[in-house]
């Protein structure tokens, strides 16, 4: 009896799926056939913070981008699925919105790992895809479909080191974490110290999670450093300059776009005051000098995104506004019944495109597009961002 | 009445067999393609903890191994697939007999802290071993599978070789469980006492299930790389491990069906969106993201209210007709 | 012919000794018992003769074989098989499947021929179902086979698990109070039970409470108190021993 | 000179090894306690270090002052403790202890999701117990939020001790450790004692997660990597055993951090777990325990 209610269960199911499948795939045809576009984001999961930020800054350009008459008179439809920061979802999402919803560019995924998984199935469908994680491999590992909108290592790590130079530095300890981020900043700044002129004393890794960073604070303590480089996007960045100053290491700290976070000012307090870092001059847009052309994009997106969600957008909301962007512009150009490849040519043909970022000029060898003329400096003031003078 | 229920595995046979045939909806396919590989799994968990009732958290660190095992194989060492994927299986069993020697002579609770450990540990290696794993930037480029020649791209394809593992490894598992070391894997789980007393070699029986759980973990590891291209560390997790263990659970002990039902459907919530058209955005994320929670919860109930599971549920469904 | 040979076994826990320097022997054939009031040490000498247990010092031989320090199915591998005073039976198996698992005792674990059904895993296979039926029918509850055994009653668990020690094909039997719980019908079906294993050539030792039971069946008789062996003899001896009579005067007035 | 920044470094990793190693400690006693209780394992014990420090930081967000939000949260988490115990264990606590685990590893998936839903799932800090700066001692440096681990770690063994050999609730809750039967027949109630086992863990956890929480942060997801920690420091000890469960821990904590001094931080989780998968494999009764192997 077992055997059969099981079976039965599992042939219903199993219909039911196939039932429902089948039934999707009529839509209305009405007016100009709408230019579908699908997203991969991370709604729920470990980066659903990131995900949200990125869906509602996606629906916000699409509404805005149809009202004002869409592609040449086609509307955007934009597909959002999530993967759950799961990179067997991403796969599956990205297969689901190539092959059955016929998109033709793909942006996301919100994670790095989520963007690689999903890199077999955009190959083989040729559909481009602009991802809104950093990691360098994104790009870095370079495939012709895949570009990338935020501030990337490659270009932050020089940033960084040069101002860390000119601050007279020249004998640097680093600290970062061996996940994702700090290991992937860890390898650039390898490449790059040399050419910044500055020497590394120290070389000091610890895991996401750890609570604990005497070992590493002692050590750079004692190696005669005259900074520190925190390179981490965790929540360890907070302990690791707390301790620094219990421990009576009060050499000046430069860090990158990790430090960007509210949650690294909180968790740090006092600790925070004076620490320096280096991301994109969006982060405060009167970096841009009021009047520019990328003061007035990102501040209408910023009062727009404001006027809808009732708060400011953050770096996450505006890397998805960028992939939007570009990907509007290249359809303008190509038209709304462009091909997969022609629409990837076209984005690769970006060419001074502002958004949040910056201003993205695509290559054949360089799908991130921004330069370090699009990064800035800050400063921890009274528990707050400021531009550094 | 009788003929259908000696029926009903072909039934399901035929149906999963004529997937392809039915939809050619990818996406569907590929869907479908995980259910297959989390059953792979939950095959070997369902001798575990359904018969010989051991607990482990750390299969997924199997599931792992096996996909790096057949990662290397096939990109660095440049092997054949099928190389490839008996090295997983046989790299996921060697590990599983180096867990099991020493953890198994252990009471119950020490087996379940001694998977987490392996579990963890396994999570750090996958991270730190970067020459071989890639690190946390993955492993990408992995070939799909392919056999003399012939390459299974197309997602009917895929999905016809994993539900074909499948179909053999349920059909093994069903040999096994319907003759003696079924029963002895009953015995132990039902008494240890009784089992010793009865001339059960308990530490042989717990060992060679064991072993066997992962190894089918492994090489659902093995076609999870080759399916998806990629690999990460991000996904053999001890936080899978309990998605897989809650599986089990929830399937219910002494039984196959019940925990590969568990298995398709729980898998198949994580797809609720992209499955169901009409459903609406918010209710598949309030789904999506209470969903370790209905895990969590699930195995709590379970536990408490019907400790045999969907298994259980479904026999006593069953015997309500009968006189 | 000695069939198992106990020599100044003691097994100590913490402070106490529960069994204290215990040699005895039982022959062939025999039907021996066990007796002693509560807590004299019966069941852990049972645990220790059984390798469920492991005592201090001491040894056991069964059949000219050192047992001490075995793993329990090695010494039902070599025809030492045992009940437990709370029986331990598979809750969620039928009764002739319980049995069954007895059955394959000496069988080699096969999961690589279960798996594949190969012929010799279903010759097993069937060898252990008509073992399994013929006990039930020699323990006379054939009735009970397809129930599960956590609906048994009480009475039959016994006789299933007695079953099921016997299907391991041992020469000797230890059996940890086979009569608790029974009723008179039961107890009296009993020792017939105990008779035809013996006939059968299996070799017995019972622990028992029931004392008609025990002078009725039993060829010979030890008696333990307090982890020491009191007495040891035929049962007529052990009826007048005084300190036997001591022992358990002691007892009852201990629980009254 | 040299020689003395190397003592002055030592001394530091030293300082910090205990400074883990006291978190550990009351993590591990909480094993300890309800191990002595029900002979169970509480895969959730990790979970309520991380309760302690989330609901002490949201006590304080709600304007509680400091001491009053962690005496607040202490008890909040032992009631919580308890009430999962009489909620999920009591109703299994006679039968499979396979099902109490069980129950165990489900309840902490809950009781972390719970704190997710509720406290989001960005970290969290708390203010340290004293402002001011550090400490010296041989010029290696103290926060005085050490200090105070060390403080509270100290007071919560002492209590423990004094409450256990003195009272008559530590009576019967030794005598339930040791026979739960016989317990029984004395006339202690020893369900409630295992209730009690669950709320007096959750308490010693909650403490742990409270006083590192200025230090470290803390989030929705630390309790199951501090689980996993302070069990490797309860068996390290020899399960069942408080005073070695403190020992174990002070121990875990040194070895860790003499690790990521001296040899690679990297390597510093993997202590734990490699101290936990040892000691089950070589010496199931830990290094200080005495008491016969677990085995079956």
């Amino acid at each position: 009896m077992e055997r059969l209610s099981v079976s039965l269960v599992f042939v219903l199911l199993v219909a039911m799926l196939f039932g429902c499948a089948g039934g999707t795939k009529d839509a209305a045809d009405e007016g100009p056939k709408p230019v579908k576009i699908g997203a991969v984001l991370s709604l729920t999961g470990t980066y659903a913070g990131l995900g949200e930020a990125e869906k509602r800054a996606l629906e916000l350009e699409v509404d805005r981008i149809n009202a004002s008459g869409g592609i040449a008179g086609a509307p955007i439809e934009l597909i959002i699925e999530d993967d759950g920061t799961d990179e067997a979802k991403a796969v599956a999402a990205a297969a689901k919105l190539i092959e059955q919803d016929g998109v033709v560019a793909l942006i996301g995924a919100s994670g790095t790992g989520q963007t690689m998984a999903m890199r077999g199935d955009v190959k083989r469908a040729g559909v481009p895809q602009i991802s809104l994680a950093g990691g360098t491999v994104v790009t870095g590992e370079f495939d012709p479909l895949v570009f990338q909108t935020p501030w990337s290592n490659r270009i932050v790590v020089p940033f960084v080191l040069e101002a860390i130079n000119r601050a007279g530095h020249t004998k640097v300890a680093l600290l970062s974490d061996s996940g994702g981020y700090g290991k992937d900043g860890r390898a650039v700044i390898m490449e790059n110290v040399a050419s910044a002129g500055i020497e590394l004393v120290a070389d000091e890794t610890f895991n996401p999670g750890d609570t604990d960073l005497t070992a590493q604070l002692t050590r750079i303590k004692a190696s005669g450093a005259q900074a520190v480089l925190l390179w981490t996007a965790g929540k360890e960045a907070a302990v690791a300059v707390k301790s620094a100053r219990e421990l009576g290491l009060d050499q000046p700290f430069f860090g990158g776009s990790g430090q960007a976070r509210v949650e690294f000012i909180e968790g740090a307090g006092e600790a925070a005051e004076g620490f320096i870092f280096g991301t994109g001059k969006s982060l405060v847009p009167a970096n841009w000098g009021e009047g520019s052309v990328q003061f007035e994009t990102v501040s209408d997106f910023a009062t727009r995104f404001e006027t809808a969600y009732g708060e400011q957008p953050d770096i996450f909301a505006g890397h998805a506004f960028d992939a939007l962007t570009i990907l509007a512009d290249a359809l303008d150009r190509v038209g709304p019944d462009a091909s997969p490849q022609e629409l990837r040519d076209a984005i690769e043909a970006t060419n001074g495109v502002v958004g949040f970022g910056g201003t993205f000029t695509f290559s054949k060898t360089d799908h991130n597009g921004l330069t370090t003329d699009d990064l800035a400096l800050y400063t921890v003031e009274s528990g707050k961002w400021v531009p550094v003078k | 009445m009788r003929t259908v229920r000696a029926l009903a595995p072909y039934l399901v046979a035929i149906v999963v067999a004529a997937g392809p045939f039915l939809t050619d909806d990818r996406f569907l396919l590929k869907v479908l393609t995980f259910v297959g590989l989390n059953a792979l799994v939950i095959v070997g968990l369902a001798l575990l903890f359904g018969f010989a009732g051991q607990v482990s958290l750390g299969h997924a660190a199997f599931v792992g191994l096996g996909a790096y095992a057949s990662a290397v194989c096939s990109v660095r060492f440049g092997w054949p697939w099928i190389v490839g994927f008996i090295a997983a299986g046989s790299l996921a069993a060697l590990g599983g007999l180096i867990l099991a020697l020493p953890s198994l002579r252990l009471k119950g609770h020490y087996l379940a802290m001694a998977t987490l450990g392996f579990g963890e540990l396994a999570s750090l290696a996958f991270v730190e071993a970067e020459p071989v794993t890639g690190g946390v930037d993955g492993f990408s480029g992995i070939p799909f599978p392919s056999i003399g020649g012939f390459e299974f791209r197309e997602p009917a394809a895929l999905y016809w070789l994993v539900w074909a593992i499948v179909g053999i490894a349920v059909l093994l598992a069903t040999n096994l469980t319907a003759l003696r070391p079924g029963r002895a894997m009953r015995a132990l789980h039902g008494s240890e006492l009784g089992a010793l007393a009865s001339g059960v070699d308990t530490t042989g029986i717990k060992v060679r299930v064991f072993v066997l759980s992962a190894t089918l973990a492994g090489l659902a590891g093995a076609l999870y790389a080759s399916v998806v291209g990629f690999v990460s560390p991000s996904v053999f997790t001890v936080g899978s491990s309990v998605t897989f263990l809650a599986m089990a659970v929830i399937g219910g002990t002494g039984s196959l069906a019940g925990p590969l039902v568990a298995a398709t459907a729980l898998t198949l919530v994580q797809y609720l969106d992209a499955l169901i058209p009409g459903i609406s955005r918010d209710t598949a994320r309030i789904v999506q993201s209470f969903q370790e929670d209905v895990y969590g919860m699930s195995i709590v109930l379970v536990v408490l209210l019907a400790p045999r599971g969907v298994s259980g549920l479904l026999k006593r469904l069953g015997s309500v007709g009968r006189p | 012919m000695t069939m198992l040979k106990v020599r100044g076994v003691s097994r100590r826990f913490g402070g106490l000794t529960a069994v204290d320097d215990v040699s005895f022997d039982v022959h062939e054939g025999q039907i021996k018992a066990l007796i002693g009031p509560n807590g004299a040490g019966k069941s852990t000498l049972f645990n220790c003769v059984t390798g469920f247990d492991t005592p201090h010092e001491g040894s056991v031989e069964f059949k000219g074989q050192q047992l001490v320090g075995r793993r329990p199915q090695v010494a039902v591998q070599m025809g030492l098989a045992r009940t437990f005073q709370n029986t331990q039976l598979f809750d969620e198996m039928t009764a002739h499947e319980n049995v069954m698992v007895g059955a394959a005792a000496r069988h080699a674990a096969g999961f690589f021929a279960a798996a594949l059904r190969l012929p010799t895993a279903l010759a097993q296979e069937q060898e252990a179902a008509a073992t399994a039926s013929r006990l039930l029918r020699r323990t006379g509850i054939e009735e009970w086979a397809d129930t599960f055994a956590a609906d048994l009653p009480a009475g039959i668990r016994r006789l299933v698990e007695i079953a099921r020690a016997l299907a391991t094909d041992p020469s000797m039997v230890l059996l940890d109070e086979p009569a608790a719980g029974l009723n008179a019908t039961e107890t009296a079906e009993l020792v017939e039970t105990l008779r035809r294993i013996r006939d059968d050539g299996v070799t017995v030792l019972v622990v028992e409470h029931d004392m008609g039971l025990v002078m009725e069946v039993s060829d010979e008789i030890l008696v333990l108190d307090r982890g020491k062996k009191i007495a040891e003899g035929p049962p007529r001896m052990i009826q007048k021993d005084p300190l036997v009579i001591a022992a358990y005067l002691g007892e009852e007035s201990d629980d009254g | 000179m040299q020689c003395g920044t190397m003592v002055a470094e030592l001394l530091q990793f030293i300082i910090a090894g205990l400074k883990s190693g006291a978190v550990y400690a009351l993590v591990a006693l909480g094993f300890t306690i309800v191990f002595g209780a029900t002979g169970a394992i509480n895969f959730a014990q990790g979970e309520f270090y991380m309760l302690g420090g989330m609901t002490g930081v949201l006590l304080t967000t709600w304007g509680v002052p400091l001491p009053l939000a962690v005496v607040g949260a202490v008890m909040l988490t032992a009631v919580i403790g308890a009430a999962f115990e009489l909620v999920a264990v009591r109703p299994i606590a006679s039968g499979d202890p396979l099902r109490i685990i069980m129950v165990t590893i489900g309840g902490s998936v809950v009781l972390r999701q719970a704190a997710l839903h509720l406290f989001g799932p960005d970290e969290r800090a708390l203010r340290p117990f004293t402002a001011g700066p550090s400490l010296r001692l041989l010029g290696a440096a103290v926060e005085r939020q050490t200090l105070w681990v060390w403080a509270i770690t100290a007071m919560a063994v002492v209590v423990l001790a004094v409450v256990y050999r003195q009272t008559m609730f530590g009576k019967a809750m030794r005598a339930t450790s040791i026979r739960r039967d016989a317990a029984r027949l004395v006339g202690i109630d020893a369900s409630a004692m295992v209730t009690a086992s669950f709320g007096l863990a959750a308490a010693l956890g909650a403490l742990g997660g409270l006083v590192v929480a200025p230090l470290t942060q803390t989030a929705f997801y630390v309790g199951s990597g501090m689980g996993v920690k302070g069990f490797a420091a309860a068996i390290l000890g020899g399960l069942g055993n408080p005073v070695a469960a403190v020992g174990g821990g002070l121990i875990l904590g040194l070895l860790e951090s003499l690790t990521a001094g001296y040899l690679d931080p990297l390597y510093k989780d993997a202590v734990a777990l490699v101290v936990l998968l040892g000691v089950l494999f070589l010496r199931p009764q830990g290094l200080l325990g005495g008491r016969g192997t677990e085995k079956v």
